[in-house]
């Protein structure tokens, strides 16, 4: 679920790795993890996808949930090396528009 | 010939979806869709299911039926439990919808079975294409 | 806390051991079996299965349940289909030789209920051992 | 199933790998194939499982049913490359003392 997270103080962000599976099992604890480092440093989020290999819309739901916290500072939500059929999720719910995903720059 | 049949019931608990996904994929590896149109099947499958259990206020258990032809798997999704038309949230609704929008990009076709506003089963069903 | 149960059931056609085998394998993750654990368990399933079906001279259909403890599964295999005690050859027998030798080193503890000296369904289980 | 098939002519030995599964249902065709290369040339055979994820009672029958007629011209099969889990199928079956069974040059 999150391999790995870091804030930069310099930069105000947090580089999240997410892992693995976000599904209607785990959401809720990804769900109040999010919520805690949110509280904790409230900046931006460069959340990196490269070894997520499945979402749910629950886990979906959960980052719509934490895009609304983290817009109510300014915020935002950068979505990197989404794998091709993860991409294809946010692009058929129309997430692709409200959060801001970087294609292209998967290293394979 | 007459379809296959195959069914598997599982608890409505959060932490057996995934068996009702790696079971779908498995039954549509044998079926020969391939890798991309697996990965719709498995993932249809889960968002058919959470948005069954998420109508239910008590949810007890899911059965799931593949219909097996050669080139076809139809899928029908059953949920065992309460629910009432009343209890769904906004909250809810907004991740109703985006399962719909998955389910309905993801399979050739998907049926609600509705009684009284609320979804007790989905029926859904993918072509081999080829 | 009363167990968790899974049922699935499949045609009891060679192409479909490979569903039960699989799903077998996603029921033993789910309940926190490690690697080897979950080969053993997939191949103890799909070797009682093969013994199942080996008896029947006209196999139909076979059922297989998963009974869920916080450290246990257990695993309970029928078969449905016509059978006859006499039409068993020795051939048969070196096969289920095999198969049940594969089956009481991979599980923990098997059961065969007989009928007429015929495997009608086997009973088997495996702890967690943690 | 049957990855790759090469009949040595100077050493009289079919190089085989095989790969994937090897099961219930696939079993009888891999029978057909092994008796058909033992028919066409009667010499020893080297069976690679470098790829070979699964094989169950099925499987092994027909590697037994080959191994008798190989016998019958006094051939024999070497096994080799076998997976630890795999490996550990035929010991259960005492399989492992009536094939002649190559450890430890997997290469990893
Ligand atoms: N297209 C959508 N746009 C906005 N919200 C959506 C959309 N689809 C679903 N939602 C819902 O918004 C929810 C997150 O919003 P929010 O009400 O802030 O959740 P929470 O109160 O749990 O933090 C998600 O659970 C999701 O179901
Ligand atoms: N331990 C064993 N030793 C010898 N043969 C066995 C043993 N276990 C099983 N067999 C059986 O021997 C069969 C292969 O022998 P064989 O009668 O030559 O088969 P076929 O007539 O199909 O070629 C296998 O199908 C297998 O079931």
């Amino acid at each position: 679920m999150i391999l790995d997270e870091r804030f930069d103080s310099d930069t105000k962000m947090w580089y999240i790795s997410l892992d693995g599976e976000i599904d209607i099992y785990n959401a809720p604890e990804f769900k109040e993890k999010l919520h805690q480092l949110i509280q904790q440093n409230p900046g931006d989020f460069i959340l990196d996808c490269d070894s997520l290999n499945y979402i749910d819309s629950t886990g979906l739901g959960v980052l719509i949930s934490a895009l609304r916290r983290v817009k109510e500072y300014n915020g935002e939500i950068k979505i990197r090396n989404l794998k091709p059929y993860i991409y294809k999720i946010f692009v058929i719910t129309g997430l692709d528009k409200i959060f801001t995903i970087e294609v292209g720059n998967r290293e394979q | 010939m007459s379809s296959d049949l195959i069914t598997l019931a599982i608890p409505a608990k959060p932490e057996y979806v995934m068996i009702a996904r790696l079971s779908s994929a498995a039954v549509a590896t044998r079926i020969g869709f391939d890798v991309d149109q697996i990965e719709d099947i498995k993932m249809a499958v889960a968002e058919a299911i959470i948005m069954i259990i998420n109508q239910l206020t008590r949810p007890e258990k899911l059965s799931i039926s593949f219909i097996l032809d050669p080139k076809v798997i139809g899928i029908e999704i059953f949920g065992e439990g309460d629910w009432e038309s009343s209890n769904i949230s906004t909250h809810d609704l907004g991740q109703a919808q985006l399962g719909k929008y998955i389910l309905s990009s993801m399979m050739d076709s998907v049926k609600f079975d509705l009684d009284n506003g609320t979804i007790r089963a989905i029926f859904m069903h993918k072509d081999l294409g080829v």
